[in-house]
């Protein structure tokens, strides 16, 4: 009994060993047998790999994201190397780690992709991205923000967004509502309804920075938590407010709570309800149910499954084949978009400096990277999301997104690309200091 | 425990040392220079997971004198932190004052707020006080995202920490800036601990009645132990602030205050060993589920969507309990046993 | 011996309830200089609620505890500690997680004067004063030979060898009155008698054997016992109070406490049967 | 006065949904003292369970109910008899820590399984809102009330009459002396974590409906059950009075101060202050027991 005790003691310290060696043998180790390197048959790789850093929240709080976005991004490598042959013949190796939405992981995170050499590197969340964009930032190792805050951008250094963020929505949002939607007199009164962290209070500052320029007056803030189970209490108050549109910066769920509390206090059908586009997502609708949410507005930066564009069937047919359960979740299409567009950079880096310089993964490789290959963008994404084209003072790569409204359950376009021009938040130093430091 | 046969003391000041043996200095003294000689053949990620730990342990050896040595149970830690971190962020940062200025009022005012939430303790115990301290953690997480003067939602970023015009502003630097600090915090700790205020704090833990009827003012030490761990804990944050530069209060989640009693408890809970063992297994453990993930996924791309990510926390979960259902004590305990037969060998009865 | 006999402790019409029941009704007492008191008594007869009441663990209704003239009642237990009050628990009340030696070092605590930094830094007068200090128990270790367990941890001692470190625990306070809690209760003979020495050698003080240690250099002159065992409070006490039902029901020297028809009927009635 | 009505039906159904978690919550705590840090994890995949059996295999309401529950009690039994028993008479804190390790694991298994992460169901309640004066109120929040407040009377019911239920609370007092009655502790311990099991998936499926499947069901649960702090954490009638009493107080405390005060997110703070100033004026809650110590 003893024995056996010890036995199995033995076998989880050694459990436990393995897994906490495994940073050692990938750092210090002699190991070229990366065990990130992806599988690249078909094409015979003689010429060196071109080093693409992804952090990604794999597991943890925001691994309903994270995960199809990884799925989405490591799929479309694969799809590049082995149909396209890489770039210029040099394959693409991710390295990636999963950073498990956890900060002080992030950090370590992208020291370990600075050492590995990788010639910048990707986040899915604008958490992940605010806990690695000081250490970037200071190394001159450039970074792109899949989904991201006004502050990874602003003021701009060596972090880049691939679309717009969670303020440049709202930009987007209220611009169409003024052309389209509006018909009364004086100014709309506009309601918002925010999530108590960087993604509700981007839609926030952008409100705020913004109203005065459109012409819109804001009657009510309110916040909610993303585990709220409700809100009726804040939505008696922005009815008490009298609004005639409601703006909710949030995620699925607690979205779906706010519009379905909206619905019972008889408030919706009535106001305008538009949503960010972290909540507008085919999740919010099912959460909410079709009949409540039916006619809501939401915008979001890329196309839709089934849009007749063209890289959709190249991506239809990887979902599909590798990640089915994910087909149909628009994180997935940002993500391959983002593959692409990094493919792209590494494609005018490899052309612009060449692979040799690039292979050393230091500091002067990156900002090859970012001189030749971020800020010389000029790439239609194949239609995925908007162009991307680097504009000085603004490293927002993407700068449209489009309005989508859920027709009889479904999420369905209504407008083409909108511009959503950069918020000059560093006009308001009181208001917003990070944005002038 | 014993000393290896042989050694006797003929003091009480040689009794009384933690390091009693010509072979324990060799060791200590090689231990010192191994770890300080770590930038030499370390490349920056390690570096960084070391920099981790050593901010975490410093919060760790609070946590251990709070729950450890106090038994003063606080599933707040992580708020604590936040509050040294943004303290340090705002003054060094906003009022550009020196690195040292932040970093003691960083320990001070996490302190002053951890005594302010460890009044409770002097009327509950155990889990109603583990209840006031996760009260604590969400109040001061909203008043830092309500706040203005810590950049609110949107988080602050915090400049390079530098003493005297040297500016920590390398991996290897940091570290050392990192462990002499970790070093000195443990050494503290250590003392604290077998001197009058540690007895008293073990005192309270082990029979808190007992120790007032025998002279110890209870009031005066849990607060003096939510100081000094509260204190501890906004060292740390202040380090975690510059050493990850950019601070958002969301970092600061009740799960990081869990994992750190998790931390202390496997460490082995009252012994200065604990928190180091403990803090390198919850780490190291981290890290090894970073590269879980990216291993299942390229080994076997056919595996079903939540594989990788599903796998990962699965597997920290039953480590930890496995780990406590066989090792309840903590890993201290089993180093002590395992010292005892090694120095009884081949004698071990 | 009669000279300096003058009281250490007085208590006045103490009573303590317990929502209606009556722990102590109205107990007046004194505890004088050089000599051993006993307070005996049935189960329940308020014995260790006096001694509770005067450690400041319980607060009571009414009366007044006076120590050297000065008022304790209702006083924080560590505060009265401090006066030079120590006490035993009647079940042992240890710090489990500490050596039998820092067990008794804890209760150096009032005596010593470093706080939390320089009990940090441990360097200078800090390490000179646990010395100074550890000389001190260690003569108490010696005095009550327990030397061979002075590093185990006391959680896991046989039941007499804690008791023994309990009483050196006290006796590390440097106690101006020393109140013992049923010091003997679960003992065999052997242990007992071993208990009683120790108790009688602490008041009569064992002089040049220890000169360092002033509490067993010149002895505890003030012990209150509050114990079961008759046989040993008749032997070692010089006076002895019998409480019954939280009333005091007699008081005199062992002699006449044995003839009291009181005494007889309410406790050694009971345990004659 | 609409409005104070509307911040009181609110108030009290919410509460009464934070109730049903303390229940699950005070059910461990009451015969074992251990801290059930894996509540959060016992919501989730419940919740998830159900879903998978509503909506994945298409069985009727009433059968996937039924199956959730036999699942949860053969849960609860497992992780009692390997989790927490080969820990009985260790230290409390380990005990404690254990179910934070079993916490990670349910999350990771709930996404290893479903990978999807975030679902909602359908609706189970009828979304046309029930009116009551001036005010409304959702059927689902009030079947969520009802729901609770029968489990609250059948738990109370089986703690006073039923034998296993009386052995239970004895457990707590002293497990010695119950074991010496002839009753095994174990079979205790394991009866009240399926029944906490039970109880937490009831409240999954509840909380679920109203604000979907995601990984912040977690967080619910550990909310909710620093949120019954104010009953005491051993008092059944505590959980059930204080959940409305927290739930009034962050709608109207809200309600009144967020105009005035001007900050937002109040709510989500006000029972956090709740908790601190009733540790400081009545330490064991409303209805916890104060133990009365004695040397």
């Amino acid at each position: 009994m003893k024995s056996r005790k010890l036995l199995t003691l033995a076998g989880v310290i050694f459990l436990a060993l393995a897994l906490a060696v495994m940073p050692l043998m990938a750092a210090c180790g002699p190991a070229p047998e990366e065990p990130t390197t992806p599988t690249t048959p078909t094409t015979p790789a003689v010429k060196g790999p071109l080093k693409y850093g992804m952090s990604i929240c794999m597991t943890g709080v925001a691994a309903e994201k994270g995960s199809p976005m990884g799925h989405g991004k490591l799929d479309a490598i694969k799809y590049i190397n082995e149909e396209l042959g890489g770039i210029n013949g040099h394959p693409i190796e991710a390295i990636w780690y999963d950073n498990s939405y956890d900060a002080a992981k992030a950090a370590t995170i992208v020291k370990k992709m600075m050492s590995d050499g990788a010639l910048f590197f990707t986040t899915n969340s604008s958490k992940m991205m605010m806990a690695s964009q000081e250490i970037a930032n200071r190394a001159g190792f450039p970074g792109i923000a899949s989904f991201s805050s006004p502050i990874c951008t602003n003021p701009p250094q060596h972090i880049y967004a691939q679309m717009p963020d969670y303020g440049d929505d709202f930009a987007a949002f209220a611009n169409y509502y003024l052309a389209n939607i509006w018909k009364g007199e004086g100014k709309p009164k506009l309601a918002l309804h925010l999530l108590n962290n960087p993604t509700g209070s981007g839609s926030g500052d952008a409100a705020l920075c913004l109203a005065d320029e459109l012409g819109i007056e804001i009657v009510a803030t309110e916040e909610h938590t993303a585990t709220t189970i409700s809100e009726m209490e804040s939505m008696t108050r922005i009815k008490a407010a009298n609004p005639d549109v409601l703006f909710i910066g949030s995620t699925p769920a607690p979205s779906a709570v706010v519009i379905k509390n909206a619905y019972e206090l008889g408030l919706y059908p009535g106001v305008v309800i538009g949503c960010a586009h972290a909540s507008f997502t085919k999740a919010m609708v099912a959460i909410a149910g079709a009949d409540i949410v039916e006619g809501v507005y939401g915008v979001f930066p890329t196309c839709s499954w089934g849009e007749d564009v063209p890289g959709m069937a190249k991506m239809t047919e990887y979902c599909k084949a590798y990640h089915p359960k994910d087909y149909g979740n628009m994180d997935y299409i940002t993500s391959w978009a983002e593959a692409l567009v990094g493919a792209e950079i590494l494609r005018l880096a490899v052309e612009n400096c060449g692979y040799d310089k690039l292979a050393a993964g230091d500091a002067a490789a990156w900002e090859c990277v970012e001189k030749n290959g971020i800020q010389k963008l000029d790439y239609d994404v194949e239609g995925l999301h908007g162009p991307v084209k680097y504009t000085a003072g603004d490293n927002r790569l993407d700068k449209s997104v489009r309005v989508f409204q859920v027709v009889s359950g479904e999420i369905t376009a209504v407008s083409g690309w909108i511009d959503a021009p950069r918020i000059p938040y560093e006009n308001f130093p009181d208001k917003f200091p990070w944005a002038v430091k | 425990m014993g000393l290896p046969c042989g050694t006797y003391n003929y003091s009480y000041a040689k009794d009384m040392a933690i390091l009693r043996t010509k072979t324990h200095w060799a060791l200590f003294i090689a231990l010192l220079i191994l770890v300080f000689t770590a930038p030499l053949y370390c490349d920056n990620y390690l570096l960084g997971v070391a920099n981790l730990m050593g901010i975490t342990l410093i919060a760790a050896v609070g946590l251990n004198i709070l729950l450890g040595y106090c038994g003063q149970l606080s599933i707040g830690h992580a708020g604590f932190i936040a509050v040294g971190a943004y303290t340090a962020a705002v003054l060094t940062g906003t009022f550009e004052l020196p690195f040292l200025v932040g970093l003691i009022c960083a320990g001070l005012m996490a302190g002053l707020v951890g005594l302010f939430f460890g009044i409770p303790s002097l009327k509950v115990k155990g889990f109603y006080l583990g209840i006031a301290t996760i009260a604590a953690q969400f109040i001061i997480i909203w008043f830092i995202n309500h706040l203005s003067i810590t950049g609110g939602f949107t988080g602050i970023a915090v400049p390079y920490a530098s003493i005297g015009g040297f500016v920590f502003d390398t991996e290897a630097s940091q570290f050392y800036l990192i462990m002499t600090i970790a070093v000195l915090c443990v050494f503290f700790a250590k003392n604290l601990a077998r001197t009058r205020i540690g007895r008293a704090f073990v005192a309270i833990r082990d029979n808190d009645l007992a120790a007032e009827v025998m002279g110890i003012n209870l009031f005066y030490y849990k607060l003096l132990a939510f100081f000094i761990g509260c204190f501890l804990a906004g060292i740390a944050g202040s380090l975690l602030a510059h050493w990850i530069g950019f601070m958002n209060a969301e970092q600061f989640s009740i799960s990081e205050s869990i994992l750190y009693i998790g931390m202390v408890i496997i460490g082995g809970m009252g012994s200065a060993l604990g928190p180091i063992l403990g803090v390198i297994f919850i780490r190291l453990l981290q890290q090894g589920m970073m590269f879980i993930a990216p291993m299942l996924e390229s080994a076997f791309p056919a595996l079903p969507a939540g594989f990788a990510s599903g796998i990962a926390p699965m597997l920290f979960g039953v480590v930890i309990v496995l780990f406590l259902v066989l090792e309840p004590r903590g890993l201290s305990h089993r180093w002590m046993l395992f010292k005892a037969s090694y120095r009884l060998w081949p004698f071990s009865y | 011996m009669e000279n300096g006999n003058q009281t250490k402790l007085r208590i006045e019409h103490l009573s303590l309830n317990f929502g209606g029941v009556h722990a102590l009704n109205d107990v007046s007492l004194e505890i004088k200089d050089n000599e051993i008191l006993a307070i005996i008594g049935p189960n329940g007869a308020g014995k260790t609620c006096i001694l509770n009441c005067i450690s400041g663990f319980y607060k009571p209704q009414q009366g007044e505890i006076y120590f050297e003239g000065k008022k304790i009642t209702r006083m924080r237990p560590d505060k009265v500690a401090n006066l030079g009050l120590a006490r035993t628990f009647q079940n042992i009340e240890l710090y489990t997680g500490l050596s039998s030696q820092d067990n008794i070092m804890a209760a150096r605590h009032v005596l010593m004067k470093q706080n939390f930094v320089s009990g940090s830094l441990y360097f200078g007068w800090a390490h000179k004063e646990e010395i100074e200090h550890r000389e001190l128990v260690e003569d108490i270790i010696d005095f009550l030979e327990i030397e061979p367990i002075r590093k185990r941890v006391v959680g896991s001692l046989p039941y007499g060898m804690r008791k023994r470190v309990e009483l050196g625990r006290a006796l590390a306070l440097e106690p101006k009155v020393l109140l013992l809690d049923e010091p003997m209760a679960g003992m065999n003979l052997e242990e007992k008698e071993d208990i009683a020495r120790f108790v009688v050698d602490v008041f009569e003080g064992q002089g040049v054997t220890y000169p360092n240690n002033p509490t067993l250099r010149d002895g505890v002159t003030c012990i209150v016992l509050v114990e079961h065992d008759m046989g040993v409070v008749m032997d070692i006490a010089d006076r002895i109070i019998v409480l019954d039902f939280g009333r005091k029901i007699a008081e005199g020297t062992p002699d006449e406490i044995k003839s009291n028809p009181e005494v007889i009927r309410a406790y050694l009635g009971q345990e004659a049967k | 006065m609409a409005e104070f009505l509307q911040y009181s039906i609110t108030g009290v159904t919410v509460g009464m949904i934070y109730a049903l978690i303390g229940l699950s919550f005070a059910l461990i705590w009451k015969s074992s003292g251990v801290a059930n840090l894996a509540l959060g994890g016992l919501v989730l995949i419940f919740s998830w369970i159900f879903y998978a059996m509503l909506v994945q295999v298409g069985l009727p309401l009433w059968l996937s109910l039924i199956v959730v529950l036999i699942l949860a009690l053969a849960f609860g039994w497992l992780i009692e008899r390997f989790c927490l028993r080969p820990l009985i008479a260790q230290p409390i804190l380990s005990l404690i820590t254990v179910t934070l390790g079993l916490e990670f694991f349910l999350e990771g298994l709930a996404v290893f399984i479903w990978p999807e992460m975030v679902a909602g169901l359908p609706p189970l309640f009828p979304i046309e809102p029930l009116k009551i004066g001036p005010a409304v109120v959702s059927q689902a929040y009030v079947w969520a009330a009802v729901i609770s407040l029968i489990l609250f009377g059948i738990l109370t019911l089986y703690f006073r009459y039923h034998k296993m239920g009386i052995a239970m609370r004895a457990t707590a007092d002293d497990q010695l002396a119950v074991q010496a009655c002839g009753i095994p502790v174990t079979s205790i311990f394991s009866t009240s974590w399926m029944l906490a099991c039970v109880v937490s998936a009831i409240a999954g499926i509840l909380i679920s409906s109203i604000s979907g499947l995601t990984h912040g069901l977690v967080e619910t649960g550990l909310k909710a059950f620093s949120v019954v702090i104010l009953g005491g954490l051993d008092s059944f009638i505590g959980c059930i009075v204080a959940g409305p009493i927290i739930g009034l107080a962050e709608n109207l405390g809200s309600g009144w101060l967020t105009p005035i005060v001007g900050w937002g997110g109040l709510k989500d703070v006000i029972p956090f202050i709740i908790i601190i100033v009733v540790l400081f004026i009545k330490p064991y809650g409303l209805f916890g027991e104060v133990r009365i110590e004695r040397i």
